[in-house]
């Protein structure tokens, strides 16, 4: 097994409000536990960090491993049968990455009461009654982004045209309520929000028409797949120079897109981290164990200076990695 | 007729069945050149689906099959085409898409280096079309002719290629005489050629005409072969309904009674008729007669509402004006209209006989109570008109698609008996039905006008109009060009009135005994 | 007396051929499935537990009601694209009344549920209304006209719920869905039922049900007869969506949540369960049994790789294969 | 159309602009490449809903094999590209023969066998790019099937308008258009006729499959990746433009010219919502509305037309 992955940075936010920690995984379990784990999709690199991390981890520790994915952001009813499924395969504990929290509150409601413990991992739970859960908050993602953006372009005016994602799922609007949150009473206006589906040829037609909808846009901001097509559109309508493009989260195509200059910012929150660290919670929780209830890794704002020093184990699955959805 | 000529085609023992029925149990036929081999057999006997083992459609389930002697394996219609085999199909072979031309020429374009070349084949399709007499034009969709016309262009793409077998399924179902005529003079000069022609009709006239062999069949069975020239008329029906039947037409004592409906000046939109006006009375036939597209159907579509009025006005018994008709309201006003085209706009084919016999009736309280299916009533009212019709086979739950064309036609015509209707408008209502369910129909008719109902028969089949009608229009290119009262209505009057000249011979058209 | 004969002889074979076609016709699938089940129970004997074996229904009454929704639209040779927006519309408007409700009068949930339910019905008939007019009327192709709507629902639902999923629905609603049972009945599958009950009984017992085969089977000549097509047609597409927003209210029920992204991926599997079951694309054909085979046979194909494990991706193609020999084989009865 | 051409510009001058016009055309081309094979599909009397799954499949089946044959410099660059395409297009033409072998003789509706082979080309997809992006294209590749402009136009116009122009004449010249029509109109007919229906259906679903498996390849290189979610759109768009063009989903009925109109209309919509600034979640009600009533006013225009002609 590799290097390991701790001490890792993080705030513990049992007590309501962020303590800095340096998370550690429990020692080797005293057995080898059942996990299920639901995943909106396992179709962009971010899920699939989320995945190796959890993969790793639980080999690491010996657990068993089985994953669901609902097939994307569509598929509520699916997941809602696949976490029924996972109770129905006799899980110990069940790794939820909630397409809709109100949508899975029975569900996990129900399970809790009859002691399977649950954590919710990587998409934010506020309220659901869960043993314990990981997740950086989008809109936080997206404040931090505007942040970003703010220091990029000091006390000058901007002109900026956002692309969240997909209208109707809450993580894009919220993070799109996180950047303005952030850019408030700032030089940066918001020319128009573009909401749209996180497939490139979308969001690809998405950018082409913004940038003949409005004239000298200073900047792209959102979803990391309208970073990286925008990087081509902008070029061909010539404003290369003129037009910057940032994302408000990462996968390798922007951090290689940050290291050639092509794009000017983006945020990342270690996915690969998430994972492995729901893997543990689950674990220490049914060891009965100590355990944080509620882990926020710090999400980092990535800029030319920066990529350099940042540790990518933590943010992306190793080249070549196949998602994996089951363990022995 | 010359026995020793080796047979062009010869059928040993075959046998057909479909899920529920055997439509041919060991069947042999054979064709000489030079003869017409007459198929003669009631409504589901099998005919059709002998022509189709013949053309290649499908294989028969036992027997064999010998073109030329020899024996055809593997044959497909494409095949059976390449070695002269071309049939007229009851159902026809047409897609509706595609133009005149393009049906006639389907699976055999002509092409210069790979394209289409159209204006070769325009050039041989007119000329087919005209040898014929039919003047269709070649540029317009199938789909849009009406079924006679549809009729002719079936039978010009027989004849596009060079014949050694031509099967002709009941070619003149839709036709009228004197379209029939030229058809009939080319089948006789195809057999000069040496031809041999597989002839199938519901007229004992026209098999009287050109047969010369005869092979009857009865639910599926060979009841036997006879030649023509040595066998009555009378003994070929007993032969192939198994009873005698004495009269093919009833005598039907007409008392006209007071007006049922009357039509003033009635003109369509697409010109089809022009300002027409007719009265139809209780208790009296009135027949329309007229070469093919001359309007006949037309007027009880305008009628019925199915086509558009430009001018003119509809009145019924008690002098209300009906405006702007519906086949609903029509309906409700007790008029029914049978249409001819049975596939396209009268029946639902996968739907199951019952409900296609009560399909004009749904709104009736005897079998709608408060939106509730009175199922019960349903089945028997069913279950009395298949057997009144005598359907073969007599289940009113097989799928209308599984029955032959005539039984077909009876159960259209079951939605007039279904519902109390004064005014009944028959769109040839006798289209390839055989003698027998013919002479139940008229006999049909007979009560209907006996019970005082006002009938409007339109029909290509002059007998039909002579023996029946007691009043008769003429039509001519949409117009009405003259009506016959009483012992007028005679053929040759009739055929005047249609071509409006004296010189034209009669033709020989006989009624069996 | 020979007509007597061939009366007799026919009405026992149409007996026989009847009861031969009922039973072979809606054998197939089902052995299909039986043998599915044994292979899935055999690799993972946990399928078969009383649970498993009761998620199956559960899972599968929302789709067979889809299904059955959809079916009233493919007899009379439609189409309904639009029922997967059609149910997040439904599940965000009726949630957002019911949150409303909750919340100025916190001591009648109950009243406040009902209302919801009603608003959510009355949308979907609303909806079904506007598909029938414009397919009927206006002559628009069922594909556009519910493509249309489909654009339409997507709209509303994400601009009335502001893309967030409707929270603070009173939680009787699911408490009472998921808990109660009737008869031991869990309460979705019982809803299951008696939308299937009422459907067939409309499809065979009513004139209204027999209008809709005609009208499938040929349209022409059910006009030629009297019956009023358009009328009819219209009548066809507010049942399909009043009994798809049924199905939305019992998943909002389910999801204690009004969901603006719920309905994605469901139009696609209404029309597959239907078509599976062997409900014909051609129009005029259809029994609520066929409905319910196919969600059955969807539902406990994807539980039962979930139950073996067979891996994500894997399931997709495996579904693929399945579906294709599955219908393949079913339609062997009909040759 | 030109009315509403007109319109819009007068509304929205942007609209008129060269690069918007250019972006148009673009994606027009794309959706009249993938529309032109379901056309196809449709008048045979066929149904194919896998055209989407088909592009992403494509998408990564070439991607990889570009990106895998460029790992070692040894191959040059133009014979990557070559491969590249073929195996993109095969792809097309597999999954496209699989649907017209099972639709002529498992005798399984079309809408079933293309929704199986959808759900497989898709799971296909998925595995074999592990779900991520496959980058490393050549540069020459995205450069200049992607990017690159003759006479101010994207390769893609090209392709699209040969590809109509091609359908076109096959459609209206030759045997094959004609047996098309035939069989899309009455099958039993057109067998009756001699005319051997299975080679036709095959050749239908095969050519659908490779349009796709082409228009697959050019957003990889339009877009730089292979991307397994590709084209998730493109299968009732597709559909949408030829039913909009006026084909007829029962097969028989369809011209090439309108099922171009047709995915140019629909292009047209979205992008002048887009222009006028149409709030993005508004924006679906709109383009529903719009969607209806055009095709509405069409179908208006039809019943006026013959009630002349008869
Ligand atoms: N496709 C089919 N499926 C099932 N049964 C069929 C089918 N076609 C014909 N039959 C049955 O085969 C028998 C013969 O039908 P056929 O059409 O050959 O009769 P026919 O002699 O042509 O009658 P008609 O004079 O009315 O044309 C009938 O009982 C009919 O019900
Ligand atoms: N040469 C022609 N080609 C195509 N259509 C024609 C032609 N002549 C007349 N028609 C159309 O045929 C229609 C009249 O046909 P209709 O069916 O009413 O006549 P019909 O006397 O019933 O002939 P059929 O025996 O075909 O029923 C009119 O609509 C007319 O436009
Ligand atoms: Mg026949
Ligand atoms: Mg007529």
């Amino acid at each position: 097994q590799d290097a390991p992955w701790w001490p890792f940075t993080a705030e513990d936010w049992t007590s309501g409000e962020a303590v800095p920690i340096e998370y550690e995984p429990t020692e080797t379990p005293t057995k080898k536990w059942k996990l299920c784990a639901v995943y909106p999709h396992i179709k962009d690199s971010w899920w699939i960090a989320v995945n190796y991390g959890q993969v790793s981890e639980a080999q690491r520790q010996g657990a068993e491993l089985t994953i669901f994915e609902a097939g994307g952001y569509t598929n509520l009813n699916q997941q809602i049968s696949q976490f029924d499924d996972c109770v129905a395969l006799g899980a110990d504990a069940i790794l939820v990455s909630v397409i809709s929290e109100a949508g899975l509150a029975n569900q996990i409601e129900e399970a809790t009461n009859n002691g399977t413990v649950i954590v919710g991992v990587g998409n934010p739970i506020f309220e659901a009654k869960v043993t314990s859960k990981i997740f950086t908050d989008q809109e936080l993602m997206g404040f931090t982004g505007g942040q970003l953006v703010r220091e990029m372009f000091g006390e000058d005016p901007a002109r900026v045209v956002q692309f969240p994602g997909p209208q109707g799922a809450g993580w894009a609007e919220s993070s799109a309520a996180g950047f303005r949150r952030a850019v408030e009473g700032s030089e940066i206006e918001i020319l128009e929000d573009k909401y749209g589906d996180t497939g490139k040829s979308v969001q690809l037609r998405l950018v082409e028409d913004a940038l003949q909808a409005h004239d000298d846009v200073d900047l792209l901001y959102g979803v990391a797949v309208m970073a990286e097509v925008a990087v081509t559109a902008v070029d061909e309508a010539g404003l290369a120079d003129d037009t910057q493009i940032v994302s408000w989260y990462s996968n390798q195509g922007m951090i290689d897109g940050v290291k050639n200059g092509t794009i000017s910012g983006t945020v990342t929150q270690y996915p690969v981290a998430i994972g492995r660290i729901g893997v543990d919670l689950a674990i220490r929780a049914l060891e009965g164990r100590e355990h944080a209830k509620e882990v926020h890794p710090v999400p980092l704002a990535v800029t030319a200076e920066n990529v350099g020093d940042i540790d990518l184990t933590r943010a992306f699955a190793v080249p070549g990695f196949q998602p994996t959805f089951k363990v022995d | 007729m010359t026995d020793q000529k080796s047979p062009l085609i010869e059928l040993r023992a075959v046998t057909k069945k479909f899920p529920g029925v055997i439509a041919l149990k060991d069947i042999d036929f054979d064709l000489k050149k030079g003869e017409t081999h007459v198929l003669l057999g009631e409504n589901g006997a099998g005919k059709s689906t002998l022509i189709n083992i013949l053309a290649g459609s499908f294989p028969p389930n036992a027997g064999s099959y010998l073109i030329n002697g020899v024996a055809a394996k593997g044959l497909t219609p494409h095949k059976a085409r390449l070695s002269g085999i071309s049939p007229v199909f009851q159902e026809f072979s047409l897609a509706p898409e595609l133009t005149v031309m393009q049906n006639m020429f389907l699976g055999r374009e002509i092409r210069r280096l790979g394209v289409l070349d159209n204006a070769a084949m325009k050039v041989r399709a007119e000329e087919v079309l005209s040898e014929l007499g039919f003047e269709i034009n070649t540029e317009i969709k199938v789909g849009e002719l009406s079924r006679a016309r549809q009729q002719m262009v079936e039978i010009a793409k027989a004849l596009l290629q060079d014949v050694q077998v031509l099967i002709l399924d009941e070619p003149t179902a839709s036709l009228t005489d004197s379209e029939a005529e030229k058809l009939f003079e080319l089948v006789e000069r195809l057999k000069t050629d040496g031809c041999g022609i597989i002839y199938v009709s519901h007229r004992m006239a026209e098999i009287r005409k050109i047969g010369d062999r005869v092979t009857v069949l009865r639910d599926g069975r060979k009841i036997g072969t006879v030649t023509c020239a040595d066998t009555s008329d009378a003994d070929m029906i007993e032969m192939m309904t198994g009873r005698k039947v004495d009269t093919l037409f009833p005598k039907v004592v007409q008392k006209p009674g007071k007006e049922a409906m009357r039509v003033e000046k009635l003109t369509s939109s697409c010109g089809g008729v022009k300002n027409v006006s007719l009265t139809m009375r209780h208790g009296e036939i009135v027949g329309i007669a007229g070469l093919v597209g001359s309007g006949k159907s037309e007027i009880a579509r305008l009628i019925f509402g199915l086509e558009s009025i430009a001018t003119g006005a509809i009145f019924l018994a008690a002098k209300t004006e009906i405006r702007n008709p519906s086949p609903r309201k029509m309906l409700r006003n007790g008029i029914c209209y049978l249409p001819s085209d049975r596939v396209g706009e009268g029946l639902a084919m996968d739907r199951p006989i019952r409900e296609n016999a009560t399909i004009a009736a749904l709104d009736t309280e005897k079998f709608n109570l408060r939106g509730l299916m009175r199922r019960k009533n349903e089945r028997d009212a069913a279950n009395k008109v298949a057997d009144r019709f005598s359907l073969r086979p007599l289940d009113i739950e097989r799928r209308v698609e599984a029955l032959s064309g005539g039984n077909r036609q009876k159960v259209m015509l079951a939605r007039g008996i279904l519902r109390d209707v004064e005014v009944f408008l028959f769109d040839e209502p006798t289209v390839g039905v055989d003698v027998g369910a013919k002479a139940q129909i008229y006999h049909i008719i007979n009560e209907l006008v006996e019970n005082g109902a006002a009938v409007l028969l339109i029909s290509s089949e002059l007998p039909e109009i002579t023996n029946l009608c007691n009043r008769t229009y003429v039509m001519r290119l949409g117009e009405i060009v003259g009506e016959l009262l009483g012992d007028e209505v005679t053929e040759n009057n009739v055929l005047n009135a249609i071509f409006d000249d004296h010189t034209r011979m009669k033709p020989d058209a006989q009624v069996p005994a | 007396m020979m007509r007597e004969l061939i009366l007799n002889t026919q009405l026992s074979q149409r007996f026989n051929r009847e009861t031969l076609a009922r039973t072979v016709g809606a054998c197939i699938m089902p052995l299909i499935i039986l043998g599915l089940s044994v292979v899935f129970g055999v690799l993972e004997p946990r399928f078969f537990t009383g649970q498993n074996l009761g998620n199956i229904l559960v899972q599968s009454s929302f789709l067979i009601v889809l299904a059955v929704g959809q079916m009233f639209s493919l007899i009379v040779r439609g189409f309904d694209l639009s029922v997967g927006q059609l149910i997040s519309m439904v599940s965000v408007a009726s949630a957002l009344v019911m949150a409303h409700l909750a919340s100025t009068m916190p001591e009648a949930p109950f009243l406040a549920v009902a209302v919801g339910l009603g608003a959510g019905l009355a949308i979907g008939v609303a909806a079904g209304l506007i598909n029938g007019l414009n397919i009927a009327v206006l002559e628009v192709h069922p594909f556009v006209a519910t493509l249309g709507m489909l654009g339409i629902c997507q709209g509303i639902a994400s601009t009335i719920s502001g893309g967030f999923p409707v929270f603070d629905v009173p939680d009787v609603l699911a408490r009472a869905f998921l808990h109660n049972r009737i008869f031991g009945i869990p309460l979705p599958v019982a809803t299951a039922i008696l939308v299937c009950v009422v459907a067939a009984f409309v499809l065979n017992r009513t004139v209204f049900g027999r209008m809709l085969y005609l009208v499938g089977s040929n349209p022409r000549a059910s006009v030629t007869a009297g019956i009023p097509a358009k009328r009819v047609l219209v009548g066809a597409f507010v049942t399909c969506s009043l009994i798809t927003a049924i199905a939305a209210l019992m998943l909002t029920a389910r999801t204690g949540s009004g969901e603006p992204l719920m309905g994605g991926g469901l139009m696609l599997q209404s029309i597959a369960a239907a078509v599976i079951g062997g409900v014909s694309l051609r129009g005029g054909e259809g029994r609520v049994l066929h409905c319910v085979i196919g969600g059955i046979f969807i539902t406990m194909l994807s539980n039962g790789m979930n139950m073996v494990r067979v891996e994500g991706y894997f399931q997709m193609i495996v579904l693929g294969v399945v579906v294709i020999t599955g219908v393949f084989l079913d339609r062997l009865r009909k040759r | 159309m030109l009315f509403a051409l007109i319109l819009l510009s007068l509304v929205e001058p942007r609209f008129l602009r060269q690069a918007n016009l250019i972006n148009v055309l673009r994606g027009t081309g794309f959706l009249v490449l993938i529309a032109c094979g379901q056309m196809l599909v449709l008048i045979v009397g066929g149904f194919d809903l896998s055209v989407g799954a088909v592009v992403a499949l494509s998408s990564v089946v070439s991607a990889l094999t570009m990106a895998g044959l460029g790992a070692d410099g040894a191959m040059s660059v133009w014979t990557i590209i070559a491969f590249g395409f073929a195996a993109g297009i095969g792809a097309g033409l597999v999954v496209g023969l699989l649907n017209g072998l099972c639709v002529t003789y498992l005798k399984v509706s079309p809408f079933m066998v293309t929704l199986g082979t959808m759900s497989i080309a898709a799971g296909v997809a998925l595995y074999i790019s592990a779900g991520a992006p496959v980058y490393g294209l050549p540069e020459e590749f995205t450069r200049i099937f992607g990017r690159y402009r003759f006479a101010d136009l994207p390769i893609i116009v090209y392709t699209a308008a040969a590809a109509a122009a091609v359908l076109w004449l096959m459609m209206n010249k030759t045997v094959f258009g004609l047996y098309v029509y035939a069989i899309g109109g009455d099958p039993a007919a057109a067998r009756n006729s001699g005319v051997s229906a299975s080679a036709v259906l095959i050749s239908c679903y095969a050519i659908c499959g490779m349009l796709a498996g082409l228009t697959g390849l050019l957003l990889t290189a339009r877009i730089g990746s292979g991307e397994a979610t590709l084209g998730s759109t493109l299968m009732l768009e597709s559909i949408a433009a030829s039913v909009i063009g006026g084909v007829s989903l029962r097969g028989g009925v369809g011209r090439v010219e309108n099922v171009v109109l047709g995915a140019l209309i629909l292009v047209l919509v979205t992008n002048a919502m887009n222009l006028m600034r149409v709030d993005s979640k508004i924006q679906t009600i709109v383009i529903g509305i719009v969607l209806i009533l055009a095709v509405a006013v069409d179908a208006w225009r039809q019943r006026i037309r013959g009630r002349r002609a008869a």
